[in-house]
């Protein structure tokens, strides 16, 4: 099912939480929603279900206008970010239900049922209560009871902050290969960047309730269309430089106010190198070990900059370095936060 | 959609219908408040009385103390009702909350106090209220009803219902029981408490036998009692009665329109996730 | 949280309950326990409390007694005729007034308008509308083709008529407990059950009919016990008689006849005991059964408790 | 237990006179209009008797009255005198609880005179003597009077029905279409159980012998009355209030020609009647005898008040019958004088002449009766209402329902009287 | 504040949530715990609370027995996993309430409040009742009422799970500082690995309500006691290959049937290198890019193996490769997952 969002918009007495947002996602497509907390984002997907009716703007399912059609009848899976399993059934009624609705026979839907608790393992909870589950276990039982349906729209309001890695990766590949065997268009809410990069076809970022940016998850991460999605994504976050561009180079200034643009470089994309071409001189402040990775920091003048290193990287604190970033992966963003397309040659100096 | 449209008109309908139905008494009482004597009783009645005797009103009210009643019913439905909302918020608190030795044998014996008709009960109590030497004093018209066991039976279902995660955070946060009985539960309940309230408002307001049979004077008597001055052995003069009965129960009416948005203000369960 | 029970919660409890327990048993239990004692009393002097002879007689005496058979009988008739019929309606129009129409408000208080209105206003209109000839229902009848029904005169049609005012005075009660019990649903429910697909009727039956499943078995208890107890309305449609031959006599009426018109207190008090007993079975079978179904919807109560 | 004896009835006791000021409390039924003329009448009193404070206490209608004072005898707050129907007043005797009047009747100083015994209506006083003991003084009372349609009677020229045939005959003819009007001929109270004694005792017979607590109405007699009301309530020709709950609503409606009820429902028909239809009254038909039941409520003392306060409470009871408040009462409730000398009165006769309908009562002073008094009559009087509706109803036939009713009533009254 | 757990234990009727578990937490220490959903870290959270009594086992602050004190009387800040925040309160009000309880006046609460909303950043949400906020802003204000009082321990059950990884990073840091601050005993339930990792003092790892490592992050995750810890961290997951030990080499064998004992190397740790010394041959799969990482797959005989390359290391799929593991970061595990501590001279063949 192909969606269109034309100009949709949701006020609440005094707070916008979606502005004028348009975009088109297509049949079967799986796209992440990201975005600040606070952003919009269950907002647009309360709008999607029909649970909320937008203030201004048109919604289109293929190319039906479905503004006012009840949600009960837009046939769409929905886990909710805050689970709103049903307290009274236990796990197996609550994932039985919307095949209860469907009126398909009991005991076929038991056996769906049976089924998706097991791709979500929880078979062995399928008697208890909801009450009598764990965090996690409840956000799984509000997945099984979303996909087994098969709807035609997914909508996923973080389904899986509440796992742990290992049952996360697990998860969104089920939801993932569930999604391309039925060719359900999927909208997923999540904060785990790496996530969204990982499974969706494109990412939209939105923020304060406006769109962003509408592309593919590599796309978005290597060429953000502005230094919001450029500092929003990436981990540890990209590193900006107040700069004064001019003639195709850019020449690092001293604080904000003399700077007419600023040079973003996400910390894997710098190099410790041996020369000062194009690169910045700095001293080398400290190295963390966070799990695999390794971050350096410089102090370039009165910025802090970091990069991540090889483990093996002969580095110590104190020692004086020259950082180079990758050419063709440093962005140039003016004063409004918008990417700068003029031409840059690569040149950089910090004087 | 054109269903949805379809079913909201078929609601509207049949609520219209039913509520044609509730008010028709209503409609008649007013009526015939205004009514000459003559056109009281005909068949098929009268519903638009011709002439208005806009005078019933002036006489009704000069004929008993309607003042001193109004005062009266005011004062002793707002304290008993009172009352009943602390001691039953502390009963339903202790029902609900506290798992104490007896607990299902109180509550039992509770609930069975509601099987016995009041009628039997009626004359042992004005005995006690006597011995207490309250006859005729506003103690015998409120304390009594400061408890009731049905509302301690509804705050208590009530009470049950609201999540445990929030007494947890309670007292995660230091808050004693008694604390998260006012500052928790009580809020929370606000609809189930109104609705107690209004009920024992109605209950306390409407109350004819009990004010007459403990009270002896005029000057403590409540409006319910005002409307025996309308009848008599052989008849009733239903215009005047009207009248009072209209004077009756304006007031809850008016309080009905009030208190009733804060029952629909329900309390949404949003902060709690699961 | 609910766990194991000491007796210093015991104590605390007590210290709870002490207001409401204090004012229940000096003027609930108290004459009850004292009116049970005269139920035993076969010859005594009511006033000055001088008892010459106790036993089981004034029992006996009512159990022989056809009259009081005859009460019973209409009692049950009544009951079934009024509590469930006046649930499912008070429901259903409160689950109504609970949607999102205009003029909710001005519905609402026109439903609960019965509830308030006086005595008299109410039984001279309803028995207008049941008149055999001028009434209203006589006439919305006579259009379906139904000839004219002596509803106030016939001792066959006393008990509907009497159950149809009692339906119509107790809705507006009963509205309002459940709407109160509405209150209390949380509208994330409806929201995921319109995404399951379910339409308005399967949202009332899955979500409503159970989540609302301890106001319907409090509204349930207290609408029977107050059937059991029906008295004033009788008063008010017959005018103090218990319907044409005795049509409309229930329990209660045969105990305020005893005891006020009569003055046999004693056979009054048994005669009480006896709609007790029956009231105070029934109650702990509706307890019981409605109590199962709400053990399962909050056995997460149990659960914790396991945490001893 | 002791009958009727009372500590405190001996002449002795009764006080010279009030030194003291002294309160009595007076519990009544007495509301609206009728509640203002008995004010009225105590601040008079009150004024020839300075040391006399009257504290009146409605206590609602009669019913409640009477559970009030239940509910004070049980309490022992007692006031110092109430209104009371002659059957409470029979329990209140056996009970001991309220005093024997004959002392203060008798009395030298605070009595009556011969001729004011006589001049009270004869079956007021009989009333209220118990195994020969006055306990009550009569207070307010009506009777039992025809209330016709003066349009509908001329319109078929019919004279005001005297007996049973001239009743059965107009109820007879006056049935049918007049005008537009479906109407009936005669109507009767829902309780005609309460005024089947009347039709017992014109059809010559008994209702019941109070000293041997014994119901006698299943009799000839007894069948008699019954099958004449059967008959025209069968066939259409008589009703009762139904549905309409008094008769003064079909009544003043024109809905029913004439009807057999309380006097002291005039005032309810004068107002419902004003422009519809005009009416008069007229004393009860006789059958073989006539008999006109006189109801209402008399004056009793309770026993717990003080010598004082009774002697206070038997100076009101006088007052209250004696001739100038008796006429101003009745004039101002439509209760009937209780004492005869006031039908002679210029003032009560230029009142009867603007208001004829009065007179009807006043009328009826020889043929009344009272009530069988026992306790439990209330209960025989329910049994035969509802008897008395299934046999109209052609459930029972008159022979079953008579025995039934008789059966179930004699029932009652062992009851009480072991009770 | 010190903790101590002895042999704590919390069954539910059919569940035992948590299984005789014991150790010791610092004053001051800020210990993060870790474990599969339903392992039981809420259930411990909610002992350690007061909340649920322990079914068994002893629980000490500092020396003190605790487990009867009455939990409004441990002076704990707690955020819960799902938030309870309370509905009729306002934010501000749901954030004063803790410092109503104890009496602090009514301005300087405000002010504390107000301090501590701005430090979430929902300073201006103030007046709102939690129904009006999305997900994170609910769960940002349980933060702020968990941390407004300062309390003694400080329990946070997954209290980031709905905050965008830019304020995610903001808020630990935050927590971080507070608790450094005031020194307080902190335990926070996390299941975001790299979180864990970069703010504990120690991790705590649990699984199936057992205890299984309690040590310093890096130690976790370069020291595993058992395979299921070393399983549970890194991303992408550690590649577990079934070998044969014996006299101090690991041959590379078919099936975990032949197998007498697992080697476990993290991705990371795996370098493609040209000699077949102690490595393993394979053929190159395929290479993924998610945002920073690059994801060379490589067949080992039947097994996959998965290694982290430099973006511009030249391997193309289909290219016959050798994998050799950095030697000490090779762990081997026994059949019932124990790491075998025996002598291995970083000796590997594959056959
Ligand atoms: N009330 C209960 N009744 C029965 N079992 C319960 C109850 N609460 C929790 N459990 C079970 O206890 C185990 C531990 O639950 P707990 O909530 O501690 O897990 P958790 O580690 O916090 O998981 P998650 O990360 O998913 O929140 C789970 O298997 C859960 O199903
Ligand atoms: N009922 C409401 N009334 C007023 N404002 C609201 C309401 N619901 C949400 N908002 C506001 O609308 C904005 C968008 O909320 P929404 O829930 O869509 O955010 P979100 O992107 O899902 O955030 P999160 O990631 O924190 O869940 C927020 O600023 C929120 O405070
Ligand atoms: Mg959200
Ligand atoms: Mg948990």
């Amino acid at each position: 099912m192909k969606l269109t969002l034309n100009q949709l918009t949701l006020r609440f007495s005094d707070v916008t939480a979606v502005d004028h947002l348009s975009c088109t996602v297509n049949d079967g497509e799986f796209v992440s929603l990201l975005g600040p907390s606070g952003c919009g984002k269950s907002s647009t997907l309360f709008m999607l279900a029909g649970l909320y009716q937008p203030t201004e703007g048109e919604l289109f399912f293929d190319d039906t206008k479905v503004n006012t059609v009840e949600p009960e009848h837009r046939e769409i899976g929905m886990v909710f970010q805050n689970y709103a399993l049903y307290p009274h059934m236990s796990v197996r009624k609550n994932i039985m239900f919307p095949l209860k609705m469907k009126k398909v026979s009991r005991k076929e839907a038991n056996a769906r049922a049976v089924e998706i608790a097991e791709l979500v393992k929880i078979e062995s909870l399928l008697e208890r209560k909801p009450a009598q589950l764990s965090g996690g276990q409840q956000q799984r039982v509000a997945i099984a009871r979303a996909l087994v349906k098969h709807p035609k729209l997914l909508l996923l309001d973080e389904p899986l902050s509440n796992l742990d890695a290992r049952l996360r990766i697990n998860m969104r590949a089920e939801i993932k290969r569930i999604q391309r065997q039925v060719g359900i268009t999927t909208i997923f809410v999540t904060h785990d960047q790496e996530e969204a990069l990982s499974i969706s076809d494109r990412i939209l970022l939105m923020n304060q309730g406006r769109f962003q940016q509408f592309d593919h998850p590599q796309d978005v991460y290597l060429h953000p269309t502005n230094r919001f999605v450029a500092e929003f994504l990436g981990n540890p976050p990209i590193n900006l430089l107040p700069v004064n561009f001019s003639e195709g180079t850019a020449r690092l200034v001293q604080s904000d106010k003399q700077a007419n643009s600023y040079l973003g470089v996400r910390p894997e994309h710098l190099a410790v190198v041996n020369d000062g071409a194009n690169a910045l001189r700095g001293r080398s402040e400290s190295i963390e070990s966070v799990g695999r990775d390794h971050v350096l920091t410089v102090a370039i003048q009165n910025q802090k900059v970091r990069i991540l290193i090889d483990a093996d990287q002969p580095i110590k604190a104190g020692d004086m370095v020259y950082v180079r970033p990758k050419p063709d992966r440093a962005y140039l963003f003016d004063n409004e936060g918008n990417t700068i397309t003029a031409q840059w040659n690569g040149g950089l100096t910090d004087d | 959609m054109r269903r949805g449209a379809f079913s909201k008109g078929f609601i509207y309908l049949l609520l219209i219908a039913g509520g044609i139905l509730m008010l028709l008494p209503f409609v008649w009482m007013i009526s015939t408040s205004l009514k000459a004597p003559n056109q009281v009783m005909t068949l098929p009645p009268i519903w638009l009385p011709h002439p208005i005797e806009w005078s019933n009103y002036l006489h009704a009210w000069h004929t008993a103390p309607f003042a001193r009643y109004l005062f009266n019913s005011i004062f002793v439905a707002a304290l008993s009702t009172l009352g009943v909302l602390l001691t039953t918020i502390l009963a339903a608190y202790a029902f609900s909350q506290i798992n104490f030795y007896g607990r299902d044998v109180v509550f039992s014996i509770l609930l069975g106090t509601m099987m016995v008709p009041g009628e039997i009960l009626l004359i042992p109590n004005f005995v006690t209220l006597v011995k207490l030497g309250w006859i005729d004093h506003y103690e015998a018209l409120t304390v009594p009803w400061m408890a009731s066991v049905f509302a301690i039976f509804l705050l208590r279902q009530f009470f049950l219902s609201i999540p445990k995660e929030l007494s947890y955070a309670a007292k995660m946060d230091g808050c004693s029981d008694f604390k998260y009985l006012w500052l928790i539960m009580v809020p929370i309940s606000k609809p189930a408490l109104i609705t107690i309230a209004l009920l024992q408002v109605i209950g306390s307001w409407n109350s004819f036998l009990w004010p007459l049979i403990v009270t002896n004077s005029m000057t403590m008597r409540t409006m319910p009692v005002g409307l025996m001055a309308f009848s008599s052995e052989a008849g009733t003069e239903y215009n005047l009665l009207m009248v009072a009965a209209t004077m009756v129960i304006l007031p809850m009416i008016i309080l009905f329109i009030i208190l009733q948005k804060y029952i629909i203000e329900g309390v949404t369960r949003a902060g709690i996730k699961g | 949280m609910i766990e194991r029970r000491t007796w210093k919660k015991t104590l605390r409890a007590l210290l709870y309950l002490a207001p409401a327990l204090a004012l229940i048993i000096v003027f609930d239990v108290y004459p009850i326990i004292k009116s049970f004692l005269i139920s035993f009393y076969t010859r005594y002097n009511y006033f000055t409390d001088v008892v010459y002879a106790r036993g089981i007689d004034n029992y006996l005496s009512i159990f022989n007694d056809p009259e009081f058979w005859l009460s019973l009988r209409n009692t049950a008739i009544f009951v079934l005729g009024v509590v469930p019929a006046s649930i499912c309606l008070s429901l259903a129009v409160a689950v109504l007034l609970n949607q999102k129409i205009r003029f909710r408000g001005l519905l609402r208080t026109i439903y609960f308008i019965p509830f308030v209105t006086s005595v008299v206003a109410v039984s001279v209109v309803w028995r207008w509308i049941f008149h055999s000839q001028y009434g209203l229902l006589n006439a919305a009848l006579g259009l379906v083709g139904i000839s004219s029904i002596h509803w106030l005169t016939d001792p066959n049609w006393a008990m509907p008529a009497l159950i149809i005012l009692a339906i119509w005075k107790g809705l507006g009660y009963n509205i309002v407990i459940f709407l109160a019990g509405l209150q209390n649903i949380d509208s994330n429910y409806y929201r995921a059950a319109r995404i399951d697909g379910a339409s308005p009727w399967q949202r009332f039956i899955h979500i409503t009919v159970p989540m609302l499943s301890g106001t319907t078995l409090f509204v349930s208890i207290i609408a029977m016990i107050n059937a059991f107890k029906v008295f004033d309305e009788i008063y008010a449609l017959f005018n103090g008689y218990p319907g044409p031959v005795n049509s409309a006599e229930t329990v209660v009426y045969y105990i305020y006849n005893k005891f006020y018109v009569q003055n046999q207190y004693g056979i009054a008090s048994a005669a009480s005991y006896v709609l007790f007993l029956i009231i105070f079975v029934l109650t702990l079978i509706q307890l019981k059964v409605g109590g199962q179904k709400k053990e399962r919807t909050r056995s997460k109560k149990l659960a914790t408790g396991g945490g001893r | 237990s002791s009958k009727g004896t009372s500590s405190s009835g001996k002449i002795s006791d009764i006080p010279d006179k009030i030194s003291k000021p002294v309160t009595i409390t007076f519990w009544h039924a007495m509301n609206g209009g009728q509640e203002k003329a008995l004010q009225q009448l105590v601040k008079e009193f009150q004024q020839t008797h300075k040391n006399i404070t009257v504290k009146l206490v409605n206590q609602g209608n009669y019913s409640d009255l009477s559970t009030k004072l239940t509910a004070a005898a049980k309490a022992h707050t007692l006031p110092v005198m109430a209104q009371a129907y002659e059957n409470w007043m029979s329990s209140y005797i056996k009970n001991n609880q309220i005093d024997d009047l004959t002392p203060y009747e008798n009395s030298t100083k605070h009595g009556w005179s011969a001729s004011d015994k006589n001049d009270i209506v004869k079956v007021f006083l009989d009333s209220n003597t118990f195994n020969g003991k006055l306990y009550g003084v009569p207070f307010n009372k009506s009777t039992e009077v025809l209330f016709y349609n003066t349009d509908y009677l001329k319109e078929k020229k019919l004279s005001v029905p005297q007996d049973w045939d001239q009743l059965k005959n107009a109820a007879t003819k006056l049935t049918g279409t007049t005008g537009k009007k479906k109407v009936v001929g005669l109507g009767f109270e829902n309780g005609i159980g309460f005024d089947y004694p009347a039709w017992v005792r014109q059809a010559g017979g008994q209702y019941a012998d109070e000293k041997a607590n014994k119901l006698l109405f299943n009799s000839a007699e007894g069948k008699d009355a019954l099958n004449f009301l059967t008959n025209m309530t069968k066939n259409g020709t008589a009703r009762l209030a139904g549905e309409d709950n008094y008769m003064s609503g079909p009544f003043s409606n024109g809905d029913v020609a004439m009807y057999i009820g309380s006097s002291a429902g005039m005032s309810f028909v004068q107002s419902g009647a004003k422009g519809k239809v005009n009416w008069a009254t007229a004393p009860l038909p006789k059958g073989k005898e006539a008999a006109t039941p006189f109801q209402g409520t008399n004056l009793v003392m309770f026993s717990s008040a003080t010598p004082d306060q009774k002697l206070a409470a038997w100076e009101l009871m006088k007052y209250l019958s004696d001739k100038k408040p008796t006429m101003e009462w009745a004039k101002a409730t439509g209760y009937v004088p209780v004492r005869k000398s006031v039908l002679d009165d210029a003032e009560w006769e230029s009142f009867i002449k603007e208001n004829p309908e009065y007179a009807a009562a006043e009328k009826q002073f020889d043929s009344g009766f009272f009530e069988f008094r026992s306790p439990g009559t209330e209960q025989v009087s329910n049994i035969l209402t509802k008897e008395m509706q299934a046999v109209f109803l052609n459930k029972e036939s008159v022979e079953k329902g008579l025995t039934s009713a008789a059966k179930q009533g004699q029932k009652v009254l062992d009851q009480e009287k072991d009770n």
